[in-house]
């Protein structure tokens, strides 16, 4: 293949970041909830990436499962949040300081 | 290379052309049938029979005025139109319309009678119609009024509730072909001797009332509810724009029952007649059928829509897949 | 139909299940039904065992049931089995029978209890437990039984859970009785070390070769066998908690503490006699408890005025018969003794019931008197029991008392046999003192209770005329000959021909017609001191020996010596353990690490800020720090 | 494979990774949560297309399917019904600050680690694992795929639909309005 390995590493590692700085920085709970969906999206590239070129199918078949669980949890969190806004009002993160030592 | 680039263009805007054609005229034969079922005459002063109504519609919804509401959210509002069409456009890419074809002799080798074929043929279409919700949703949002808002969540949340019993319908076709291509399904129909709609009656009829919702078609237009959402989603809409949601419908309407024919009806297959003028008679009769409904049934209330979707196809489409797969193993 | 002998216990079990879980929903008339019927069917499955036994061969009347595998660890292998030879044939039916009519008795007796229902759960899981016990084919199941009936005795004995004394008694009951089940234990432990099993059959095959005759193991053996005995059956120096489970309502100290869970000591011993008759030692030991237990229940039993104590130490007096035919060799005459008991104790006992009944609550007998117009079937045969635990001929107790008698001397322990009939003696003097003092002499009813006096229902009396015909016909039926009758016949081939000393017939012929002149003077002291109620010498005697007088009414002052010996000085050092050790130590070291764990987690609590991007923060420090680690490591 | 195919293959992955990396600042910067929404879509069609380039026609089609059709449909609700409007600029807040610098300083030096790792990465030769373009053409993605599903990895499968059943029962005890 003309684009080889590193280029998709690279690509993914990039995104995978722009999710961090994404959860780093917001304090909108949704944007931060996008951003993990983006990281994963970004391990979901280099899962295929290796499939792929080590020529074995078993990283596509995590991306599989990290599809099905990522649904799964996209529906929970966000159930989470809307129970959260209807309690509190806000999705701002650092209104939610309840779980304080 | 070139030569592969040059075709495919070349059957895209082929495709492409008789596609928006027939969302036009789609409109006149809805109006001429719908009229003949309450026994009235329907269009018929542009030209001979009407027959050039759809295209004075094109020309004055062209020219109007384009107007947009000054509260709405401009970028996304102006977005929403064509990432509606689009998927219903993008969606034919997979239908085979016929065999193989020469094109009378004029090509050194044979042509398949389809844009492209991919393994996942029967997935691409869904995946494809499932962002269709995006335009929707996003005009509805977009306009910043409540009945728009409402049609586009009532929209978006019929088209999502039906799109996973119609996935679960066509199951049973999928395992009797052992196949996701539409190219092969159709083949497999051929070898088989008779259409799936034969052995799959449950799944097609499945199909049929998952199709008409995802179309938001009669009796599930509950997004378009003139009577209690003056229009829906594209109530704030107007012009070409809103002519661009119009033609959305019905090129998904097609796509509909293209993938009706092709996957329970037998495709282009037929007997004496070339296989194109099958393909395009069954997708009319379909079609019809459509119409037929929309002039018959009253619609349902929002309740009862989600329920029938949820707790009735649903558990049908399982057990009709569960039967398929028990059939089969049994089978062999 | 040996296969279906899991059926005997089940029954009861099942109802103890089905009034344990429906009881309070059904009908009170239905729970006692459902008690009654299960206690008949197993009564029924009994005398089926039994006709099976009898087409049997006399020598291969053994069957064994295996029905479940139960515990297998190692070389540990117990399963669920069943034995069914005479032995315990007799046992179960005395067991069924016995308790089936005390079953009956007690639908009218408790008729106006409010926790009916639970009352007859009790007895019925009561009746799977003690037929579990005399059925095991091993010791783990007959422990498991001996555990159960020792639960149901303290459910039963504190019934009335209310009443301080009454819970009190079953307490005293449990933990007594846990003195003696530790010898039991230890013995099993010591018998599958020895045997390296639990089955009778591994066992009692293997006593010959692998014991020494008189040796250490075999005497630690028997003597901890015996010590559970004591304690069950209520001999020296364990029988403390007999009198005081008199607290329980009668029909249970019929059943439990009269004709059946107290003899399991007995069955226990005759079932191991194989292991007995390699320690003769212990074996002695046995007799002389037995015998002194005899004397020394019948003493206090001759002072005491509550009717219902007095037939308990009664009971105690003739279970150190039973202990005491055990210990000369006469398994067979001690069993023997257990069954007729069972009949005319039981008997005794729901007499005694059925007068406190009629009198409402009362069992002074220095308020009744003058019974026997009122009262006429409970009188007739509470006369009837009376001789029978007095040994006067023809009644069940002459002829199994006689046997006992008759195989200490034969077996040359004169001193044991002189004991045994000084006891005879006392016996027939107190059961004719109650006698006469309840049913004649003086009537000191209370005015108010006395209208209300009434004979029993049918429902009681008719368990009553059943017994007593039990207690007349027993001994004569089966027992005629001595030695030498249908139940010899039946039973002896089960202790493999243990040597019983043969005596001429002659001598038989004199030792009863001793016992008998013995108990009929002890009928006659009574009749002339009691039969009027106003006979002086009674009170000349006691202020004449005041000492020994005071001595018998306090019961030798034994549980006030438990008391002083054994439960002061432990309270008192739990006392202290708990102040000392307890508190200050086990507290201490909890309170310590708890203000420790408390301190440290506040400190720690600081870091917990609640704050999600403090957290995400600090996440990619440390996924920063690793991966650079990795970089700089490569 | 022609030089036309390669350098059609070098251009798509340029165009899509630029479209991914640009749309993907756009959802952590945007101020507006359903322009953040709809840039992830197409983030994650990007990556669905890079998918296609790898020959994983079947993760392709899922990827569209469950992320664009269903995840992302499911943020642009709640989106609309929590009413969430533009917010303000991050940065306005000083308590912010701090931990706007902080997190991006340290989201490049994670990225410099990824890159240095990425680029580092050296693969076994030989066959791999012996799936080759060709091998996958012949037989079909989907039904390799669904082969190795079925039978190596049948009981990740199985504990997967679980977790879905757990997923849309916590959703609904979730978000079900409490009866008072």
């Amino acid at each position: 293949m003309a684009v080889g390995l590193p280029a998709y590493l690279v690509l993914a590692a990039i995104l995978f970041v722009i999710g961090v700085a994404g959860v780093v920085t917001r304090r909108n709970i949704l944007i931060i909830f996008m951003s993990v969906e983006l990281m994963m999206n970004a391990v979901n590239l280099t899962f295929v990436a290796f499939s792929s070129f080590l020529r074995a199918l078993d990283g596509q078949v995590f991306v599989f499962f990290i599809l099905v669980v990522a649904a799964a949890e996209v529906v929970v969190g966000l159930a989470i949040i809307y129970a959260i806004f209807r309690h509190r009002e806000t999705v701002d993160v650092t209104d939610m300081n309840l779980m304080k030592g | 290379m070139l030569g592969f680039l040059v075709l495919s263009l070349g059957k895209i805007v082929v495709v492409f052309g008789c596609l928006m054609l027939t969302v036009a005229y789609m409109t006149w034969v809805e109006r001429k049938v719908i009229s003949d079922f309450q026994v009235r005459l329907g269009p018929t002063r542009v030209g001979p029979f009407g027959l050039l109504q759809p295209i004075a519609d094109g020309i004055k919804l062209f020219f109007k005025e384009d107007l947009i509401p000054s509260q709405v959210d401009r970028t996304i509002y102006l977005l929403a139109p064509a990432l509606s069409l689009a998927p219903a456009l993008i969606a034919f890419a997979v239908i085979p319309f016929g065999d193989t074809t020469t094109l009378f002799g004029l090509l050194p080798a044979p042509l398949g009678m389809h844009i492209t074929d991919i393994n996942v043929g029967v997935l691409y279409i869904f995946a494809i119609s499932s962002l269709g919700v995006y335009g929707i949703v996003l005009a509805g949002w977009a306009s910043n009024s409540k009945y728009a808002l409402l049609g586009g969540l009532r929209a978006s949340a019929q088209m999502i509730s039906y799109e996973l019993s119609m996935g679960l319908s066509i199951v049973g076709v999928v395992m009797m072909a052992g196949s996701l291509s539409l190219v092969d399904i159709v083949k497999a129909q051929g070898e088989l001797g008779v259409w799936f709609i034969v052995p799959q009656a449950l799944g097609f009829c499945i199909f049929f009332c998952c199709a008409l919702a995802e179309t938001n078609r009669a009796p599930f237009d509950l997004p378009e509810a003139e009577t209690e959402l003056v229009a829906g989603f594209h109530v704030e809409y107007s012009s070409m724009k809103f002519a661009m949601f119009f033609m959305a419908e019905y090129a998904n309407m097609i796509t509909a029952a293209a993938l009706a024919t092709t996957l329970f009806l037998g495709g282009w297959r037929g007997p004496v007649l070339p296989p194109v003028v099958w393909f395009l008679l069954k997708v009319f009769a379909v079609l019809y059928v459509f119409i037929w409904f929309r002039a018959t049934l009253p619609r349902f209330r929002y309740d009862q829509l989600m329920a029938f979707g949820w707790k009735r196809l649903l558990p049908l489409a399982l057990l009709n897949a569960l039967v398929t797969a028990a059939v089969i193993v049994g089978v062999s | 139909m040996p296969d279906l002998i899991w059926l005997v216990p089940g029954f009861p079990l099942l109802g103890f299940l089905v009034l344990v879980f429906g009881g309070r929903r059904m009908p009170r008339r239905a729970a006692g039904a459902v008690a009654c019927a299960a206690a008949g069917l197993a009564l029924v499955y009994a005398l089926g065992a039994l006709a099976f036994l009898l087409r049997q061969p006399a020598d291969a009347r053994r069957v064994t049931v295996a029905l479940a595998p139960w515990i297998r660890a190692g070389n540990l292998d117990v399963s669920w089995g069943f034995l069914l030879d005479p032995l315990s044939a007799v046992m179960i039916l005395v067991v069924t029978g016995v308790g089936f009519l005390i079953h009956v008795y007690s639908v009218g007796y408790m008729g106006d209890d409010r926790d009916y229902p639970r009352f007859f759960a009790y007895l019925n899981l009561f009746m799977a437990c003690m037929l579990m016990l005399v059925l095991a084919d091993n010791y783990l199941v007959m422990f498991l039984g001996w555990e159960g009936v020792g639960l149901c005795s303290y459910l039963l004995i504190g019934f009335w859970y209310e009443k301080q004394s009454a819970s009190d008694a079953g307490k005293k009951a449990f933990i007594v009785n846990r003195v003696g089940d530790a010898g039991f234990l230890l013995a099993l432990f010591l018998i599958f070390h020895t045997f390296g099993s639990l089955d009778f059959d591994s066992v009692f095959g293997q006593a010959v070769t692998r014991l020494d005759p008189g040796g250490l193991v075999a005497v630690l053996i028997a003597l901890g066998l015996f010590v559970g005995a004591t304690g069950k059956s209520a001999q020296l120096p364990l029988y403390v908690w007999l009198p005081d489970a008199m607290e329980g309502p009668t029909p249970v100290s019929a059943l439990i503490h009269a004709a059946t869970m107290v003899t399991a000591g007995v069955y226990m011993v005759a079932r191991s006699s194989a292991l007995f008759d390699m320690a003769p030692g212990v074996l002695l030991l046995v007799a002389v408890v037995g015998a002194l237990t005899a004397v020394f229940a019948a003493t206090i039993a001759c002072v005491q005025n509550d009717i219902k104590r007095v037939v308990a130490y009664s009971t105690i007096s003739q279970l150190g018969y039973m202990f005491l035919g055990c210990g000369v060799g006469a398994y067979a005459s001690a069993v023997f003794h257990l069954g007729t008991h069972a009949f005319f104790k039981a008997l005794l006992f729901l007499g005694a019931g059925s007068v406190i009944h009629a009198l409402g609550g009362e069992q002074d007998i220095r308020k009744m008197g003058q019974l026997r117009k009122k009262l006429p079937i409970t009188r007739a045969t509470f006369l009837l029991a009376s001789l029978a635990n007095a040994g006067i001929v023809p009644l069940a107790g002459f002829w199994s008392k006689d046997e006992i008698l008759a195989a200490a001397f034969g077996g040359h322990h004169y001193l044991l046999w002189a004991l045994g009939s000084a006891g005879a003696l006392l016996t027939a003097f107190y059961m004719f003192r109650l006698y006469y003092t309840v049913f004649e002499g003086k009537d000191h009813v209370d005015r108010h209770a006395a209208h209300h006096v009434h004979e029993s229902p049918p429902v009681m009396a008719y368990p009553l005329i059943a017994l007593a015909v039990g207690a007349c016909g027993v001994g004569i039926i089966f027992g005629f000959p001595p030695d030498h009758g249908l139940y010899h016949r039946f039973v002896a081939p089960a202790f493999g021909g243990a040597a019983v000393h043969e005596i001429g017939t002659g001598t038989t012929v004199g030792l009863a017609l001793v016992a008998t002149i013995i108990a009929l003077a002890g009928i006659a002291l009574a009749r002339a001191w009691y039969r009027t109620g106003a006979h002086p010498a009674p009170s000349r005697v006691a202020e004449r020996y005041r000492g020994l007088y005071t001595t018998l009414v306090n019961k030798y002052w034994v549980d006030e010596a438990y008391d002083a010996a054994v439960v002061e000085p432990i309270r008192r050092g739990s006392v202290r353990l708990w102040k000392a050790f307890d508190e200050a130590i086990v507290d201490g070291m909890v309170n310590r690490v708890g203000d420790w764990v408390q301190g440290w987690a506040a400190g720690l609590g600081r870091f917990q800020t609640g704050s999600v991007p403090t957290y995400v923060l600090s996440f990619l420090v440390g996924a920063v720090a690793v991966l650079g680690y990795f970089l700089l490591a490569r | 494979m022609s030089g036309a195919a390669s350098l059609m293959e070098v251009a798509l992955f340029a165009v899509l990774a630029l479209v991914a990396i640009v749309a993907a600042l756009v959802v952590i910067t945007h101020r507006h949560p359903v322009y953040s929404a709809l840039c992830l879509v197409i983030t994650m069609l990007s990556i669905a297309f890079l998918f296609l380039l790898l020959r994983s026609e079947f993760l392709w089609v899922m990827q569209i399917t469950v992320y664009a059709g269903a995840v992302m449909v499911l943020f642009l609700f709640v989106i609309m019904l929590l009413d969430l409007r533009r917010e303000e600029r991050p940065w306005r807040f000083p308590e912010n600050r701090l931990q706007v610098g902080v997190g991006t300083l340290l989201a490049l030096a994670l990225v410099a680690e990824l890159i240095v790792m990425a680029v580092a990465v050296r693969l076994p030769g030989g066959a791999g694992g012996g799936i080759s373009p060709e091998v996958v053409a012949a037989q079909g993605h989907t039904q390799l795929l669904g082969r190795l599903l079925y039978t190596e990895y049948v009981f990740p499968f199985e504990v997967t639909s679980v977790i879905l059943l757990v997923a849309i029962v916590g959703a609904m005890v979730l978000a079900k309005k409490r009866v008072e």
